[in-house]
């Protein structure tokens, strides 16, 4: 069978040092592959061991001794013990970390090495996903020796190394034959970029590259569908994909104004023109994966005299005009242009401006210059954005606020559940954005591969039990 | 001849020089902080303002292009704000997509062109010449990124001959990665080859209304003789400007197909980084190609020497 | 049998008929001469033999060479007739030569190609030949290019192409239209001098009537595709039996009236001949009465004092119309290395003349010597870089553009070229009328119109003529449309540049006469440059001979062009082909 | 030292031009397409099979049927209209590049030629450092810069025309000048700027004709290939090269998608060069096919 695989993947990483750094890609080429943390996430989200071997948890929850496997070496040839994980983990939680997901270590209090295959982790309080937190990429260990480098040259000690990185083009990684566990399949794995449908399409029918997890290949969907050498699987992330808009900015700061918005949108239209028919209608901004999901996309129905009607009293009669900045993804260019047509029929003329992420992020995200923008946002469970003040919505609601502050305070699941329900009606009345659909997942592979994730918990591309079947 | 070169090269350095300070002002107006782009959305104002004076932002701006210059001068081009890595690097790594490809496609326009511009000229008001000029004539309308696309789904995707895109990289062996050029190369040098065929052709045609053509079959040479050895040459002073030109094409026409094709080349490194906002790649690569077409014209105004006796007099 | 037998041969491009049952032949060692005027049919007969026809002739009849018929060879057979059996010179020496390609390896090549020898063999044998023709290979190297040769030298280079294989047959399209006399004279003979060596036989095509009759022992003439006439060359010149004959002769040497007299020769001209020419003038003679012409000259002799002095010596008692004082013109030098140059080069070389009103005076000299330049000059189109102009004793010299009007409407200018110098895109009124400007007040559009109708008039043309473009009119035509604009501002003084060395003799003649009258009936004075030594002659009253930029002698004409003292005007006189005197030589060869 | 046409003088009048034009194959098969394409424009303004500006998502991708010619695209927008209202912009932004290039070219060209020395090496340099940036490169940097959209493709496009058109008409007016009749116009007291107005510019206009139709057609393709990288006309202003970014994702489900632009951009480049061959051809025979 064959050994080797090229895997298309949309956007480059900016670096390759996982634990300094949000890019999902630098994840998606290293996670499970190179780098490996005490615990690691499977394919349907479960917390597995992974350089510890096993655990105990303290009775108060608030200390957890790690047991670590001790033929561990890293990529160098350095042996990996438990100093490595308490420089990992204090490198990540320290005040001038560069980590981007601090928060997961915001509960640590103390690391301590008991012995070379032993650590102890003391917290400042319980936290129930404390697991899983160290499951994520931010968290994987690195050793002292190597960490100042990764961000060019990764060493880890996962069962590939790194081999070459050819800027602009691919990340290559090879089987490490050192690896302590279960030993992989693949020789070698090649990450491209294939930024877009227009080469992703060709690459996949050509076979020049055999796998893409998270692809958009648009419209040319059912024909790799009905093509019997890919595997298409479609499945859902956390990408809530809205109709930004700007709280503050008249009129938008009208209530009437944005009901009326919400009303004149058509999501079916909109997913069949921005994301060829697939995807999740939302009402509200939470996924729904999550089982305290609730339906809201009937609060504002598409109804053009209701919206028209709103706009009268606004006092907007005669409608208005305003722009619309789109960053340089299909969804969003061509949602736009959708949402541009349907709000004319409202009377509301949207201005295009395509925008690429670096102005994207300076004019809309940072500056707050904008009016409305179309954007998925693919943090898992991200409702609390919300709440935070400067925010680039610029929305501002006392009583969504309590109900955030409330959850972060409450740990039983039913109250969670409940607090996150009023959450999410909360924003789906006051139509903060508007809210669009939730961004599909397609992966799609050569039939004859196997061992891909179906399901992405967590953004990463885990080759460990990736083979060929022939 | 010398002074002849001196010449020339000196109007190159100058062509150079005045470039390079359109450039630096023309990237300088490109909204977008570079710091900020490196360090992220949540730098902090002091990391920001540290890392603007460690990369020179913060110097009055004649300060900052003549430090630039002069780094160029030595093979230093700064450090990529997203890459955080030299840009010489970067450039290196695509250098060995970009230049075989427009050379590859420049070898092919000449080798495909200039036969076929000779024979139609031979053939002057017959059904070949008919034939090929009306060839040319649609090639020179055909944006070669939609005959890219039609190259594609032919060649890659229904024959599955050669890769539909992307580059192996040289280390993969010469052949894979020629393959992968293949089609690029011919995307690009097909409406190159027209647009020269027709330059020959005309050229040709013009030569052979001359006098000494007249004088040389007064000789007794048969007309396809007279063709190769006393038309062509005279006609090649046309046909080498165009070449000259071309490669300017070429090289600028790489930034689209490299696109079409995801070649990780120059024109993709550029294109990349002014979305990027990352200018001092912007600028290291636009100096780099654009040294390459003055240095390009340079050598056709020596070829025009070689070629023609009386050039070489001045 | 003969070396080439031309049989009824007809022509024609493109449904055009152009040759018209054209009967000629050659024998061996014969020179054959073939006269006529522009666009008669010469070239195209030549090239019928070469076969080197445009792709749209169309050729019939018979041409045999040494007993084959060409027009029937297939291509392959005249490929190894031409170069070997057949050599051919060309009209243009300036672009006949591949300009890439050495002299040794252009000589070189149909050697190789014909006679299958080596490179060394052939290149051999190509150095005999330059030298043969005058390029011995120690001045000049096989190596040399094209460019690095003048005229005269290139049209040798093709004649040793030419001569490469001793021909049987050579022919020579009009070989010296583009070389100075002096040069024209050392090509002829070169040519005799092969024809008498290898007894090649030679067909000479040109339009000018002495170098042929100088040098062909037969003459054909040939006008609309036809050949008129054949015969001996004396026989033929002096019977003049066909009509068209005697034109042509006539006005090769047409001297308006009353001028005849001047020329030295004049008791050596066959009384036929000369008998023909007194008739033709008659016949031809409608537009200039001679009369007028005489007692404009009479008068003219009168003001500048006795007949024999020359007016600048002792016409002190006439302010003269133009004073030239050590005058010079120096064009910069081509750069040779980046901080050198070459010397300056001097055009114009401390010139000093005066020309008094109202009379004509020749600049005469090789080419290449100034007189164009002198001209810009004087014309003040160009800056001098040292000496003076004056215009009626007022220095022209260093005057802004502004201040120049009033000499610009004084000097007028007629060119060579009848075509180009008008702007094809104007109509005739427009470039007649351009000079107008100059005028203070400007006139008005009717003054402009009514002004135009008389400078017309005055040139013999029609006011309608005014709505037509240049193009709508024959080479003659648009000369005097010329002259017309150079008088329409009544100027004193007129340059005519190489005025009439563009035009057939016939319209040559007819030009003649409108400069001679409009003098008369103006009081024009001009300066007529030419390097035609005939049309010097027939027109002026002195002549400046020039030489590498100076005036080297002046004189009346007929004393200068008769007894030239210097050195430059003695080689001047003695290459310029002369009809009559070759009449007269051929007269006694031929008996 | 670079080649270009040597200027040349028609021996006679227009209306021998035009006859010899219409004697031309070239030029009426150029000419007849550009005009149906210019009609086309035209028409657009007042009438389109299909209102562009409505999307109607559930028509979308439709193949080539009566109700729509040439199928609908991913929004459901007839591409017949889309189209039609996209040759206006194609026309529109090659026309006023070409203008740009013209209208500061040709007086640069002509400026140069007729005052010579410092200037005219001026000029030349100027052209040397347009001419060192690849014309697409400075076209994406352009639009970098400003931001992407027709205006600025305009731009971008038209500077790099300046010195295409201050070559030609340099070269034009250097064959010129020399020339008796300028020399006459000279010594009838006439001054450089008139004698360039008067004379040199009608004599050199057919030459910027053929040049600008030249021109005009890789305006064209340059404009096709800005906005196929996104860089030129943004959305929803439609346009022939972003139909074909948009189409060819979809090659495989609807490939008349990606045809019909493809095909408008080529008929109407082909049109042009053609236009342009004839004009040469009519204007002198010699002169044939220079392209
Ligand atoms: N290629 C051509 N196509 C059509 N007509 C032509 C062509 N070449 C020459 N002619 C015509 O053929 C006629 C004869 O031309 P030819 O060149 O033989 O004249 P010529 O006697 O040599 O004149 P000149 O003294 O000016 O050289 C002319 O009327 C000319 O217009
Ligand atoms: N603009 C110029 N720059 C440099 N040299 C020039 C220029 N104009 C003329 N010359 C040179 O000056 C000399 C005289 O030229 P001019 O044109 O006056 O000669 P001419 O006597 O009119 O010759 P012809 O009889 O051939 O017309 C020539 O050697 C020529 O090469
Ligand atoms: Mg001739
Ligand atoms: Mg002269």
């Amino acid at each position: 069978a064959r050994t080797d695989l090229v895997l298309g993947m949309q956007l480059e990483p900016p670096h390759l040092d996982p634990t300094a750094g949000a890019a999902a890609a630098i994840d998606e080429v290293l996670y499970a592959n190179v780098f490996e943390g005490l615990t690691r996430i499977g394919p349907s989200g479960e917390v597995l061991p992974a350089l510890a071997d096993s655990w105990a948890i303290s009775d108060d929850g608030r200390t957890y001794t790690f047991k670590l496997r001790s033929t561990v070496k890293f990529h160098d040839g350095t042996d990996f013990d438990a100093e490595d994980v308490k420089f990992s983990l204090d490198r990540a939680r320290a005040a001038d970390s560069t980590n981007a997901q601090k928060a997961l270590f915001a509960a640590i209090d103390t690391v301590e090495v008991v012995d070379p295959v032993t650590v102890k982790v003391t917290l400042k309080q319980p936290q129930g996903s404390f697991l899983y937190n160290l499951g994520w990429g931010d968290a994987v260990v690195v050793a002292p020796e190597s960490a100042p480098t990764n961000k060019e040259k990764p060493v880890g000690t996962g069962p590939f190394k790194f081999d070459n990185w050819a800027k602009g083009s691919a990340i290559t990684i090879v089987r490490n034959p050192d690896y302590w566990g279960e030993p992989v399949a693949l020789d070698r794995a090649e990450f491209r970029i294939v930024p877009d449908a227009a080469s992703q399409v060709p690459a996949l029918l050509s076979g020049d590259i055999q796998a893409i997890p998270n692809a958009s290949i648009g419209d040319a969907l059912p024909q790799m569908q009905s093509d019997p050498r890919f595997k298409v699987v479609l499945g859902s992330t956390e990408g809530e994909t809205i109709l930004s808009t700007n709280n503050k900015k008249p009129p938008f700061d009208k209530l009437e104004v944005r009901q009326a918005i919400a009303h004149a949108i058509d999501r079916k239209a909109i997913i069949d023109g921005a994301s060829s028919g697939i995807g999740t209608p939302i009402g509200s901004h939470f996924s729904p994966a999550n089982k305290a999901y609730v339906d809201l996309t009937g609060t504002y129905p598409h109804d053009l005299a209701k919206a028209k009607e709103l706009l009268k009293q606004a006092g907007l009669e005669n409608g208005f005009s305003a722009t619309l900045k789109l960053p340089p993804v299909p969804y969003a260019r061509d949602g736009g242009q959708i949402i541009a047509s349907q709000l004319r029929d409202v009377g509301i003329d949207l201005q295009i401006i395509p925008v690429e992420w670096a102005d994207w992020l300076k004019q809309v995200f940072t500056d707050k210059d904008y009016d409305l923008s179309i954007v998925s946002h693919t943090e898992p469970n991200d409702i609390d954005i919300y709440s935070r003040k400067d925010y680039y919505f610029n929305y501002d609601n006392p009583a969504f606020d309590k109900v955030i502050e409330e959850l972060n305070l409450t740990s039983d699941e039913a109250k969670r559940t409940e607090l996150y329900k009023q959450a999410q009606k909360i924003l789906a009345d006051d139509a903060v954005n508007g809210f669009l659909f939730e961004l599909p997942k397609i992966g799609i592979w050569d039939a004859k591969l196997e061992g891909l994730w179906e399901n992405s918990p967590i953004q990463a591309n885990d080759l460990t039990k990736v083979k060929w079947l022939d | 001849m010398i002074a002849y070169l001196a010449q020339r090269l000196l109007v190159a350095a100058a062509t150079l020089l005045a470039a390079s300070l359109v450039v630096f002002a023309m990237l300088e107006v490109i909204p977008g902080d570079p710091a900020r782009l490196m360090l992220g959305m949540n730098a902090t104002p002091d990391a920001l303002e540290a890392l603007r004076n460690e990369m020179g932002l913060n110097d009055p701006l004649p300060v900052r292009y003549l430090d630039w210059v002069a780094g160029m001068a030595a093979l230093d081009f700064g450090r990529s704000y997203t890459y955080s890595v030299p840009v010489i690097d970067l450039i290196v790594e695509r250098i060995v997509v970009s230049l075989p490809l427009a050379l590859i496609s420049l070898a092919l326009s000449v080798v495909i062109a200039i036969p076929a511009g000779a024979f139609a000229a031979q053939r002057r008001g017959r059904a070949g010449d008919a034939l090929s000029m009306g060839a040319a004539q649609l090639g020179v309308a055909i944006p070669n990124f939609w005959f890219a696309l039609l190259l594609i789904y032919l060649f890659a995707v229904w024959l599955r001959l050669v890769p539909a895109g992307g580059f192996p990289g040289w280390s993969a062996g010469i052949w894979p990665a020629l393959k992968a050029l293949l089609l690029p190369a011919v995307a690009l040098a097909l409406p190159q080859a027209a647009i020269l065929a027709r330059v020959t052709r005309s050229a040709l045609i013009e030569t052979l209304g001359e006098d000494y053509v007249r004088t040389a079959r007064a000789k007794g040479l048969p007309f396809g003789t007279v063709l190769w050895r006393h038309a062509l040459r005279n006609a090649l002073i046309p046909v080498l400007t165009i070449v000259g030109l071309q490669f300017s094409f070429l090289l600028a026409g790489t930034i689209i197909i490299e696109n079409v094709f995801y070649l990780p080349g120059l024109g993709r490194l550029v294109f990349q980084a002014i979305t990027q906002r990352d200018l001092i790649v912007v600028e290291g690569v636009v100096m780099l190609l654009v040294a390459t077409v003055v240095a390009v014209n340079f050598l056709v105004d020596i070829s025009y020497a070689v070629v023609d006796p009386r050039l070489r007099a001045r | 049998m003969s070396l080439l037998a031309i049989e009824n041969l007809s022509l024609s491009i493109d449904e055009t008929p152009i040759l018209k049952a054209v009967d000629l032949s050659i024998e061996p060692g014969e020179v054959l001469g073939l006269v006529g005027e522009s666009g008669s049919g010469k070239s195209m007969t030549a090239l019928a033999v070469m076969r080197l026809l445009p792709d749209a002739a169309k050729a019939r009849g018979s041409i045999r060479f040494d007993g084959t018929d060409l027009l029937k060879a297939d291509e392959a057979a005249m490929c190894r007739l031409r170069g070997d059996d057949i050599g051919m010179v060309f009209q243009e020496p300036m672009t006949a030569l591949n300009p890439v390609k050495t002299i040794g390896e252009q000589v070189a090549e149909g050697i190789r190609w014909h006679a299958g020898a080596s490179r060394a063999e052939a290149e051999q044998r190509a150095a005999r030949m330059l030298d043969r023709v005058g390029l011995p290979s120690q001045k000049f190297p096989l190596s040399r290019y094209p460019h690095q040769l003048s005229g005269g030298q290139r049209q040798r280079v093709v004649i040793a192409i030419a001569c490469a294989l001793k021909p049987k047959l050579l022919i020579a399209d009009e070989p010296t239209t583009a070389l100075d006399v002096v040069l024209q004279a050392q090509i002829l003979e070169l040519l005799r001098e092969l024809v008498a060596e290898s007894r090649m036989g030679l067909l000479l095509i040109s339009h000018d009537l002495a170098v042929v009759t100088e040098m062909s022992d037969r003459i054909a003439v040939m006008r609309g595709g036809e050949i008129l006439e054949t015969g001996e060359t004396a026989k033929t010149l002096s019977a003049q039996v066909h009509p068209y004959t005697r034109q042509l002769a006539l006005a090769s040497m047409h001297v308006p009236a009353g001028r005849r007299i001047s020329s030295s020769l004049e008791g050596k001209v066959p009384p036929k001949a000369a008998e023909g020419i007194a008739e033709g003038w008659r016949g031809a003679g409608k537009t200039t009465p001679e009369s007028g012409f005489e007692s404009w000259r009479t008068a003219a002799r009168t003001a500048s004092g006795p007949s024999g002095h020359l007016p600048f010596e002792g016409g002190e008692d006439v302010t003269p119309l133009l004073s030239v004082e050590n005058l010079r013109k120096d064009y910069p030098g081509a750069r040779i290395s980046l901080f050198s140059k070459q010397k300056p080069f001097c055009a114009v070389d401390d010139v000093s003349f005066t020309l008094a009103p109202g009379r004509s005076t020749a600049l005469v000299g090789r080419s290449g010597c100034g007189k164009s330049t002198l001209a810009r000059l004087v014309l003040a189109l160009e800056r001098p870089s040292g000496g003076t102009i004056r215009l009626e004793g007022e220095e022209i010299t260093g005057k802004s553009e502004a201040e120049l009007l009033p000499a610009r409407r004084a000097v007028q200018i007629v060119f060579q070229d009848p075509y180009g110098s008008f702007d094809p895109r104007h109509r005739v009124e427009r470039l007649v009328a351009e000079p107008l400007g100059l005028l203070r007040p400007a006139p008005d559009r009717a003054a402009r119109r009514e002004l135009v109708a008389e400078a017309l008039h005055q040139v013999g043309m029609k006011p309608d003529d005014m709505q037509k473009y240049p193009h709508e009119f024959s080479g003659g035509q648009r000369q005097r449309l010329s002259i017309a604009r150079a008088i329409i501002t009544r100027p004193k003084l007129v340059v005519a540049d190489e005025a009439v060395s563009a035009l057939d003799v016939s319209i040559r003649a007819q030009i003649l006469d409108l400069f001679s009258e409009l003098n008369r009936t103006l009081g024009v004075a001009y300066l007529f440059i030419t390097h035609d030594l005939t049309v010097a002659r027939a027109i002026t009253d002195e002549v400046l001979v020039m030489h590498e930029g100076r005036i080297v002698e002046r004189g009346q004409t007929a004393a200068v062009l008769d007894h030239p003292r210097s050195e430059a005007a003695r080689a001047l006189v003695a290459a310029a082909p002369d009809l009559r005197r070759a009449i007269a030589t051929k007269m006694r060869e031929q008996g | 030292m670079t080649y270009l046409p040597s200027a040349f003088i028609p021996r006679d009048g227009l209306s021998a031009f035009l006859a010899r034009a219409l004697a031309s194959r070239s030029f009426i098969a150029g000419f007849i397409v550009t005009a149906l394409i210019a009609l086309m424009a035209l028409v657009s303004f007042f009438w389109t099979p299909d209102d562009v500006t409505k999307l109607v998502v559930g028509d979308r991708m439709l193949a080539p049927s009566a109700a729509h010619w040439f199928g609908t695209d991913h929004f459901g927008r007839d591409v017949l209209s889309m189209i039609m209202v996209g040759s206006r912009n194609s026309i529109a932004v090659a026309l006023v590049a070409v203008g740009i290039g013209m209208g500061l070219g040709v007086p640069l060209g002509c400026l140069a030629a007729a005052r010579g020395g410092w200037l005219d090496d001026f000029v030349m340099r100027f052209n040397d450092v347009v001419f060192a940036f690849p014309a697409l490169l400075s076209a994406v940097m352009i639009t970098a810069v400003f931001g992407p959209g027709a205006v600025n493709a305009i731009i971008a496009i038209g500077i790099f025309n300046i010195p295409v058109f201050a070559r030609v008409a340099r070269a034009g007016a250097l064959a010129i000048w020399p020339r008796e009749f300028i020399l006459a116009a000279r010594a009838a007291g006439k001054g450089k700027t008139r004698i360039t107005l008067e004379h040199v510019l009608p004599n050199i206009a057919t030459l910027l004709l053929v040049q600008g139709t030249i021109q005009f057609a890789l305006g064209i393709l340059a404009e096709a290939g800005l906005s196929y990288v996104g860089l030129g006309a943004q959305p929803p202003m439609p346009s022939w090269g972003r139909m074909l970014f948009d189409a060819q994702t979809r090659m495989m489900v609807a490939p008349t998608q990606a045809l019909f632009p493809g095909l408008a951009i080529m008929i109407t480049v082909l049109g042009l060069n053609l236009l342009g061959d004839g004009v040469s051809d009519a204007l002198d025979p010699k002169l044939r096919r220079r392209r």
